[in-house]
C-alpha cells in the first residue's frame, strides 16, 4: 500500500495537488488503515516534559547502538500522554516496584500513532504502558552490566582497595542539599570527630545523570580522600537507574580509595552497591558505617595506648618482681654454696680423722701380726730343731745297736765255718790220722812191712807196725 | 618519622608496634620510658586527628571536572 | 663495665650469668662474696632503672588522662 | 705454699690430694701426723674463708633486702 | 742401721724379711735368737712411731673438733 | 773342734755326718762307740742350744707382750 | 801280734784270711790245727770287743734318752 496509491478523482493526471488539510486529512486516514487504532510501539523515553495542564511529552527513541550519551538517536518518535491516561499509567506503574517514567527509561507503551496536522508532527497517543517490560529491560540490563563488570574483574576491584585506618576525609558524592546529603551531613556532625568533607555536587538522575556521577566519584578520588561517599536519598526504582550504569560502577570500580554506598531505601540494592567497597542501605547507613569504622579506629588507639600504659606498669612491676626473685636466688644460692662447701670440708675432716686412726690402727695390727707371727715362727722353728735332733737321736741309737749285732751275727758265721775245719772235731767222729816218720800216711804203698806207724784217735795216741801190704 | 607528619594510620601502627614490643617479655626497662612516651606522643597526634568536633567541607565543582574531562576526551 | 654506665639489658644479663655462675656447683668460696657483691650491685642498678621508669611512665600515663579528660569533656 | 696465701680452690685442692694419700693403704706411718697436720691447716683455712664468705654475704644480703623493702614500700 | 735411726717403713721391711727367714726350714737355732731379739726390737720401734703417730694425730684432730665446734656456734 | 766352741748349724751337719757313717756297713765296731759318743755329745749341744734360744725367745716375747698390753691400755 | 793289742778291723780280716787257708784242700792237717786254735782266739777277741761295744753303746744311748728326759721335762 502506498500513501498515493488512491488519487483524488477530481484530480489531473500526474501527481495529485493536495491542500496541506487534505493531505493532513489524507494521512491520518492512511495511518488508520494501517496501523488501526492500537499499537504496541517499545523505546527509551527521551526529552520527558510534564505540562501544567497535567499532560506529558516525551520521545520514544531507538537510540544509537553505540549507546552514546547525548548522541542522535537512530529513530525517534513524539509520545504524548494526556492527563486522564497519565494518571493511569502512573498508578500500574507505581504498582509495579514504584516506578515512575523518566528520561532514559525504556517503556513499551500502547497508544494510537497519528498524525497531528497543527504541528505536522507524527506521534503516539499514549494510552497504557507494559510495566513488566520496563522491569525486565531493567533486571535484564543490570545482569548484563553485571556480568560484564563480572568478567572484567571490577566487581571486587574497590573491594580489594584496602579500608583506610582512619577514614576522616570523606569524599562525598551526592546532589548538594538533598536530604541524603543532610542526613549525611548530621550524621557526621553528630560523631563528634574531626571530619573533612570533600563535596562533589552532582544530578543523580535523569538520562544526564550517570556521567556525572562518574566524573564526580573520579573528582573526589583524585582530591586525595580517605573514603569516596556516594549517597542518594530513595525515590522510584527507576530514579535509581543511573546508579545502575555502567560508567558509574566503572567510576566506582576504578577508585583509588574505597567507596561507601548508600543509595535508595532499605529494599534497593544497584550496581553501585555489587561494585562498591561498603553498600549500606541508605545515606544515613553510609554515615553510621564511616563513623563506626573512624570509632572503631579511635577505639582501638585508645585501647593500645591504655594495653601500652598497662603493660608498661606491668613490665615495670614484673620486672621488679623479677628482680626480687633474682635477689632471693642469688642469696639462697650463695648461702647454699656456703652450706654445701663447710659441709663438705666438715666431711673431708671427718675423713681425715677417720683415715688417720684406721692407718694407726691397721699399722698397729700390722705389727700385732707380725709380733705373733715371730713369736709362732720362733717357737715353731725351736721346735722342729727339737725334732730333728730327737730324729738324728734315734738313727744314731738304731745305727749304733745294728752294729755289734751285725758283726755278732758275722762273727758267729765265721766261728761256725771255723768250727767245721776242726781235726778234732773228724777225730771224735771216730775218724783217726796215721803217721809214719811224722808224716800222714795216705797211700798204703808208700809203707813197708814193719815200718812204725803213730796212729792218733780222738782220746789219744796209738803205737802199731805194718804188718802187711797188700 | 616526626610526629608532625605522620598519618593516623601509620600513629596506629606504630602503636600497635610498641604494644606489640611491650607484650614481647624481654624489652629493655632503659626502652621502656621512651616506648610510652612515643606512644603518648602518638596518641596525642591521633587525638588530635580525631577529636575535632566541626566538619569542614570543601566543595568541588564535579561539573568543571567533567567537563574537563570531556575536554581532554 | 662500671655500674655508672651499665644498661638495664646489659645489667640484667650479667646478673643472669652471676646467678648461672652461682648455680653451678663448683664456684670458689673466695670468688663467691665477690659475685654476691657485684650481684647485689647489678640489682641496685636494675631496680634504680625500674623506679625510674616505674615514675616516668606513672607520670606520662597521668599526663595521658588529664588530656582525655579534657578533651573528652 | 704458706697457708697465708693459699687461695681456698688450691687449699681444698691440696686436701683432697691428702685425702688420696691417706686413703692409700701404704703411706707412712711416719708421714700420716705430717699429712694430717697439713690438712688440719688446710681446714682451717678454708673454714676462715667459708666464715669470711658467710658473713659478707650475710651482709650484702641484709642490705639488698633491706633496699627491696624501701623500694616496694 | 740402728733402731734410734730407721724410719717405720724400714723398719717394718726388715720385720717383713726377719718373719720371711723365720719361716724358712733349715733355720740356725743359733741365730734364730738373734733374729728373735732384731725383730722385737724392730717391732718395739714400730709401736713407739705408731703411737706416737696416734698421739699426734688426736691432738690435731681434738684441735680441729674444737675450732668446728666454735665456727659453727 | 771342741763341744764348746761347735755352732749348732756344725754341730747338726757333724751328727748327719755321724748319722751317714752309721749308717753304712762297714763301721768299725772299735770306732763305733767313739762315733756314738761323738753323736751323743753332739746331740747334747744341740739340745742346750736349742732350749737356750727357746728360753731367749719365750723372754723376748714375752717382754713384746708386756710391753703390747702396756701400749694398748 | 798279740791279740791283747790286735783291732777288731785287723782281727777280723786275719779270721777271713785264716779261713781262706783252711778252706783251701791242700792244707797240712798239722797246720790245720794251728789255724783253727789262732782263728778261735782271734773269734774270742772279736766278741769282747763286739760286747765291749755293745755294751757301751747302749750306755751312751741309754745316757741320751735319760738326758732328753730331764730337759723335755
Amino acid at each position: 500500500m502506498s500513501l498515493f496509491d488512491s488519487a483524488d478523482p477530481g484530480a489531473v493526471a500526474g501527481p495529485a495537488t493536495f491542500t496541506v488539510a487534505e493531505l493532513a486529512e489524507r494521512i491520518k486516514q492512511v495511518l488508520g488503515d494501517a496501523f488501526g487504532d492500537e499499537l504496541w510501539v517499545e523505546g527509551e523515553i527521551r526529552n520527558l516534559s510534564r505540562a501544567r495542564s497535567g499532560h506529558m511529552y516525551f520521545d520514544l527513541v531507538e537510540p544509537d547502538p553505540s549507546n552514546g550519551a547525548g548522541k542522535q538517536p537512530e529513530a525517534s518518535i513524539s509520545v504524548a500522554l494526556f492527563r486522564f491516561n497519565r494518571e493511569r499509567v502512573e498508578d500500574t506503574l507505581r504498582r509495579h516496584g514504584g516506578m515512575a517514567m523518566e528520561d532514559g527509561m525504556k517503556v513499551r507503551i500502547q497508544g494510537k500513532l497519528d498524525f497531528w496536522p497543527p504541528g505536522g508532527r507524527l506521534q503516539i497517543y499514549m494510552s497504557g504502558i507494559d510495566p513488566n517490560f520496563t522491569l525486565g529491560e531493567l533486571e535484564a540490563e543490570r545482569l548484563r552490566l553485571l556480568e560484564k563488570l563480572r568478567d572484567e574483574g571490577l566487581l571486587a576491584k574497590n573491594q580489594a582497595v584496602p579500608f583506610p585506618v582512619a577514614p576522616l576525609s570523606i569524599g562525598l558524592v551526592t546532589s548538594q542539599g538533598s536530604a541524603a546529603h543532610h542526613d549525611f551531613h548530621n550524621e557526621l556532625e553528630n560523631s563528634g570527630l574531626a571530619w573533612d568533607v570533600v563535596l562533589a555536587d552532582t544530578p543523580v538522575q535523569g538520562v544526564d545523570a550517570p556521567p556525572l556521577i562518574a566524573a564526580a566519584i573520579a573528582a573526589v578520588g583524585r582530591a586525595g580522600v580517605d573514603v569516596i561517599a556516594v549517597v542518594r536519598g530513595g525515590g522510584a526504582r527507576t530514579d535509581l537507574v543511573a546508579f545502575d550504569s555502567e560508567v558509574v560502577a566503572r567510576a566506582v570500580a576504578d577508585a583509588p580509595v574505597p567507596v561507601v554506598t548508600g543509595v535508595g531505601h532499605e529494599i534497593d540494592r544497584t550496581i553501585i552497591d555489587e561494585v562498591a567497597h561498603e553498600a549500606q542501605k541508605t545515606p544515613t547507613a553510609a554515615a553510621v558505617f564511616i563513623v563506626g569504622a573512624a570509632r572503631a579506629h579511635l577505639e582501638a588507639t585508645e585501647l593500645a595506648w591504655e594495653a601500652i600504659a598497662e603493660w608498661a606498669q606491668r613490665i615495670a612491676n614484673d620486672a621488679d618482681r623479677r628482680l626480687a626473685t633474682v635477689s632471693q636466688t642469688t642469696a639462697r644460692a650463695a648461702e647454699g654454696h656456703l652450706h654445701r662447701a663447710s659441709s663438705r670440708l666438715e666431711g673431708r675432716a671427718g675423713r681425715v680423722r677417720d683415715l688417720a686412726e684406721t692407718r694407726t690402727r691397721s699399722e698397729t695390727r700390722k705389727v700385732d701380726d707380725c709380733a705373733g707371727t715371730m713369736r709362732h715362727r720362733a717357737l715353731s722353728a725351736i721346735a722342729e730343731g727339737r725334732r730333728t735332733l730327737e730324729q738324728k737321736k734315734s738313727g744314731v741309737a738304731g745305727q749304733a745297736m745294728r752294729t755289734p749285732r751285725a758283726a755278732a751275727k758275722e762273727l758267729a758265721n765265721l766261728e761256725s765255718r771255723v768250727r767245721l775245719l776242726d781235726p778234732r772235731k773228724i777225730l771224735a767222729r771216730g775218724w783217726s790220722i796215721t803217721r809214719h816218720s811224722g808224716k800222714v800216711v795216705r797211700d798204703p804203698a808208700a809203707l813197708a812191712a814193719g815200718d812204725e806207724l803213730v796212729t792218733t784217735v780222738a782220746e789219744g795216741e796209738l803205737h802199731s807196725t805194718v804188718s802187711e801190704r797188700q | 618519622m616526626s610526629t608532625q607528619e605522620i598519618g593516623y594510620a601509620d600513629a596506629l601502627s606504630e602503636l600497635q608496634q610498641i604494644l606489640g614490643e611491650l607484650e614481647a617479655e624481654d624489652i629493655d626497662i632503659d626502652v621502656l620510658a621512651v616506648k610510652v612516651e612515643r606512644a603518648a606522643e602518638l596518641i596525642r597526634v591521633c587525638r588530635g586527628r580525631i577529636n575535632d568536633a566541626e566538619v569542614r567541607v570543601k566543595e568541588i565543582v564535579a561539573g568543571m571536572d567533567s567537563e574537563e574531562g570531556e575536554s581532554s576526551e
